[in-house]
């Protein structure tokens, strides 16, 4: 286990850490809110109940790092510091959207956020955030690198082949798996044996390992904060383990807990750990923020969801003559 | 007897006879004994036949695919599925190098039954990563067979036959026609890998169309007809063998010939039907047409999936062209979306 | 200033040139730094550009294409190689789902440069997994190139080219043109992607070739020439794109085309070109053929391999055919055995 | 670690291993001595140095146990008991070879013996292996399954895919790695990181693992004794990681220590260890097997070769209509 400082109390770190929380959860909760006017013509793949690991890892990094992810990457991208609106014009496929209607919301990308992209391919984006790190580590930039995925990209053998390249080369990458306990509708037990963990896989590579609590916001910070003070000082790559839960269907926007691969019983009680109301209670104990300050925040966000949702839906849509554009480059 | 049902259904029963027709018959894959059941062409199997028979798997097609090999080796008759097509990437290897070679560089001592079920996705911003129609890249493959039914009777038909036969099948079932209806015979039977099938009989023009392109070529004959241009449209549903026989004599009765095929144009399945129409030396009136996917990836919002997606219009101005045909112009855009099947379909899958 | 130079000892030198222009470029690979250095092509380069630019790699084909995309998209522009093509499969899901659409769709704000060099494997013994030549699966798939260079020359400009590309390249190299010696210019140049070039020039035959088989295309023009017959050979260099114009340009003056390629004939390259000249509407005189590999995996005992692959001797007897000549009986047995490229070779490689 | 049983000191067994080992290494001899005759025209993986882990692990198991492998296969498939006039024949491309000529020395094959196919590709048949193990079990057969492959297929993913998956179905599975420190002229230090083992990483994913001597020719057989016996039990896979060292090139007949990719010494130091030396001298030492025993053992080995290589050169190349036979099953 690492010996990391003790839990951050610091007011402006732990304002900021609960901007993005709420952030993430307002911007999905919008997204649920929405889809069903059937604009946005897209898989949308909710972080709904997981926004503790996106707001707590990406709040450790810099601009100039980068992270990549996956087919749920709302949270990451948003607290990556991705424009929200050229996200929200990309899932009502407008040509303002971030990849101008080609990607959809399984591809999102913020090259100035330093969020690198993401693609709906379980595991893909892992050895390409490596490389992405051996690549600016050879061209003599110092990045560090995220990769975000789902317990169920563990399973990818080429998740092992990143995570061995990344030892051997000892990259400043950090692996963050965010163990929901399903790959759709598969539970873990009829996808990996019991007697381990997820982080045991990995730490038999090699590699530093832990396996922590994911809706303990400011735990996953503090833990980030290890894993990337490590390596930026060169002593190669970290694999965090998050055990959280998604809240709503696996893609798409309704709850399905009564269609009979979970219970509504296991639903509840990870409800009960809800990472925003879990964070909102500690900070109206430590008095960090109050219940005026809260709504505040929670005030600007919805203007700002509000404008760029607007935004998004007068946005054109890419002309006709734009489809097979970016097929190469010239 | 038979009774209409849906192509899904259809392929649950034909599942499910074979299952129980044949003991060694397994199926595997992410999902196949969820509530979902790939879309409902797994639904109930697990409750009849079993965990061993009926199986979720790791998130590892690749390794996936290796086991069913040894399932197959073992002498199970492994079916495995994709939720699309493009997952199945991460399994080439198995598939190309092992599965379509083992019986030949054994010298026939094994035998390979092996069913490889990929959906091809479309519509609804499936976009880049959810919607490649490869089956050009097994059909260039010996080795494998390749099918992609296209009927509710045939897609029952044809599983059985490639569940019991000792080749791996790559069956490839395109999304849209998951929920059309036709008549389908109850109890067993098998359409033979390797026939075309004429859906409709014409003399002026040969549509040879694969998979979901067969339902609009069909869509496109009917309003040809209307204005006295009679097509005819071969559904070639076998790629890997596929019916030479069969498009040849239709092409060489018409002297026309648009192939149509769900995947890209070039290198691929329709080139070589217009490749073998050309090394046949059959004469022809005009020269031959393909309508495919323009040379692209694909993309997701709908604004440009609508001019991404050949349908019947299109084909209808090929034909019109090749017939001399005035026809009068017609909007391309129409009153369903067009990212859905039908407008029963509401997302996000 | 050109001198004589083996295929192989050309992409030493491009490789090296594009290192020494550009301290972007970067190649990896199982083997790359070792002593025999893929075949002589990479020997040096360790030495004189470090380990951090050339180097070895874990046997993970699959995470490695990640990895070279993640260089490239971390401004690097990676080479990649594999000594046998049929261990690329693995990566197939990189390379089509990723490498190839990440231009496309992340609307142009990605770059892709990457060079994908495959081996293709022949003789002594290569068989069903060392030897697959699947340039028309790559050829089909938009957003990739492919070229496949025949002349010493032709591999040092693609490669340059290919490595100042900023789209995926996938870079075929067939084995048996390794120790072919030809002229190659000193210094930097490159050779455009796309453009197809004439052999031989000769007005009653065409025959497109891809690779390995414009030397065996050469060797039958030859050959055909002494019977007074004269084929144009058009070495088909790129695959995506190619050059349609040249092609059908030539087969327009001609009249008649054989299309050879080192892979199989189903839905390949050489049914793309057939199609293209079909729907092209050029008059020919006889119909076209193609001479590729038969639809079978490749057989690993020299006995066999001998009558697997085609040979100049088998375009002769197609173009006599075509052309109405009588040749006279040929033995297709040779003095050289038929499974190496020339007498240097003695296994086991 | 395993509690194995007390070393095996039964003069049958140990004169049998003996020679099983011996036998392996007399056929590579025989095949380097005859190879530079230009005959066998097809790559040659050897197995000289590195026999011990064939005949070890192959004595344990029973004719219905399989075996897979890869390229280095000859030792496997001579120690399950593959025909040798057959595996001889298939070098030579004649049709009396186990394949028909098919296949060559990297498709060896033999169903009477168990040995259920060896493909080239690195690490391919490994999940083979697996489902193999599964479907047998499926159908209600008792049968142990053995994944021979060398230490550089633990670097693909299928490797990890296959064990996660062999561990959660608990199959009868054995993964043998011969671990002789290189891929091809690629030295493990370039494709794995120094601080662990490859048995770590296998143990990672929750597999019994254990490293052991693979010049240990008794060693071996007790070991995969203990695995065995956990699989016929129904305790699940095991993972056996067998340090060794192969002798020759790559692949090929000769030695190549000169060409620079490891040096003379090293070889030298392995050498030492040969693993037919080091039990002869066990044997002479007990008195199990003495000096005229090895001599007889080694003279029907002889005749047995002789044999072999003459059926094999005698026989008939496949006819050429035979071409594309078997590209389909009826
Ligand atoms: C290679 C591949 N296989 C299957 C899928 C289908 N798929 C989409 S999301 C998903 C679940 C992945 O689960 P996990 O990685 O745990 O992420 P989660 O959805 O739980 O966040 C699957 C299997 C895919 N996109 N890619
Ligand atoms: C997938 C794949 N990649 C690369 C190769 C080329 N290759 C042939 S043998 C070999 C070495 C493998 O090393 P290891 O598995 O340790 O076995 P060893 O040769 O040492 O017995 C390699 C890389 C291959 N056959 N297959
Ligand atoms: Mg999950
Ligand atoms: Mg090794």
């Amino acid at each position: 286990m690492p010996t990391i400082a003790p839990r951050t109390t610091d007011p402006a770190t732990l304002r900021r850490l609960y901007r993005d929380l709420v952030r993430v959860r307002m911007v999905d909760e919008r997204i649920a809110e929405l889809y069903p006017e059937q604009q946005m013509r897209c898989p949308v793949h909710l972080s709904i109940g997981q926004e503790a690991v996106s707001a707590g890892v990406c709040a450790r990094l810099e601009r100039q790092d980068w992270v990549m992810s996956g087919h749920r990457s709302h949270g990451h991208f948003l607290a990556k510091g991705g424009s929200l609106p050229s996200m929200l014009a990309e899932m009502y496929g407008r040509a303002t959207g971030c990849t101008g209607g080609k990607g959809g919301s399984m591809h999102l990308i913020d090259l100035e956020a330093g969020f690198l992209g993401a693609v709906p391919i379980v595991g893909s984006t892992i050895p390409m955030a490596v490389g992405a790190a051996w690549g600016a580590r050879s061209r003599g930039e110092s990045r560090v690198v995220v990769s975000f995925f789902g317990e169920a990209a563990t399973e990818e053998g080429v998740f092992h082949e990143a995570v061995n390249f990344a030892c051997l080369k000892k990259l400043p990458v950090i692996f963050v798996c965010e163990n929901n306990l399903f790959s759709v509708y598969t539970p873990l037990d009829v996808r990996q044996p019991g007697n381990r963990e997820v982080a045991d896989v990995a730490r038999g590579h090699g590699i530093e390992s832990v396996q922590a609590d994911g809706n303990d916001t400011v735990g996953v910070y503090d833990l980030a904060g290890w894993a990337v003070d490590r390596a930026r000082a060169g002593q190669g790559p970290t694999f965090l383990e998050f055990k959280t839960y998604r809240w709503r269907e696996h893609c798409g926007p309704y709850y399905d807990n009564d269609i009979g691969y979970r219970t509504e019983a296991e639903y509840l009680a990870w409800r009960e750990k809800c990472p925003v109301e879990r964070f909102e209670r500690d900070l109206l104990a430590s008095g960090v923020v109050d219940a005026q300050g809260m709504t505040e925040i929670r005030a600007a966000i919805t203007r700002e969801l509000d404008e760029a949702v607007a935004f998004a839906k007068a946005s054109p849509f890419p002309p006709d003559h734009e489809m097979a554009t970016f097929t190469y480059a010239e | 007897m038979s009774r209409d049902l849906k192509y899904f259904q259809a392929i649950n029963e034909g599942t499910d006879l074979a299952m129980a027709a044949d003991p060694r018959v397994q199926i595997m894959g992410l999902g196949v004994p969820d509530p979902k059941g790939i879309f409902g062409t797994t639904a109930g199997l697990q409750e009849k036949y079993g965990s061993e028979r009926v199986s979720d798997l790791p998130t590892s097609e690749n390794g996936m695919t290796g086991v069913a090999i040894g399932c197959a080796l073992a002498g199970m008759r492994p079916i495995m599925t994709h939720h699309r097509l493009d997952f199945a990437l991460l399994t080439m290897e198995q598939l190309v190098n092992q599965a379509a070679k083992w019986h030949y560089m054994f010298g026939g001592k094994m035998r390979m039954p092996l069913v490889i079920r990929m959906l091809v996705g479309r519509g609804w911003g499936q976009g880049p990563q959810h919607s490649q129609s490869l089956q050009s890249w097994f059909a260039h493959v010996p080795g494998l067979k390749v099918v992609m039914p296209t009927t509710p009777h045939d897609v029952k038909g044809m599983l059985i036959a490639s569940i019991e036969d000792d080749n791996p099948v790559i069956f490839i079932e395109h999304r849209w026609l998951y929920n059309l209806s036709g008549p389908v015979p109850e109890g067993h039977y098998s359409v033979p890998l390797g026939s075309a099938r004429i859906m409709r009989s014409g003399s002026d023009l040969t549509i040879v169309a694969t998979s979901y392109m067969a339902v609009e070529a069909l869509r496109a004959a009917e309003h040809l007809a209307t204005h006295g241009v009679q097509a005819e449209v071969v559904d070639v549903r076998s790629l890997r063998p596929w019916d030479e026989a069969t498009v040849l004599a239709s092409v060489a009765r018409t002297g026309r010939v648009i192939v149509t095929d769900t995947g890209w144009a070039a290198v691929g399945f329709s080139a070589e039907v217009v490749a073998r129409i050309a090394e046949a030396g059959i004469p022809l009136k005009t020269p031959p047409r393909r309508v495919c996917l323009p040379d692209s990836p694909t993309p997701t919002t709908p604004a440009l999936a609508a001019v991404y997606y050949p349908r019947a219009v299109d084909l209808e101005k090929v034909a019109a062209v090749m017939c001399g045909l005035d026809l009068p112009p017609q909007d391309r855009a129409v009153t369903i979306p067009l990212d859905v099947p039908d407008m029963t379909f509401t997302g996000p899958f």
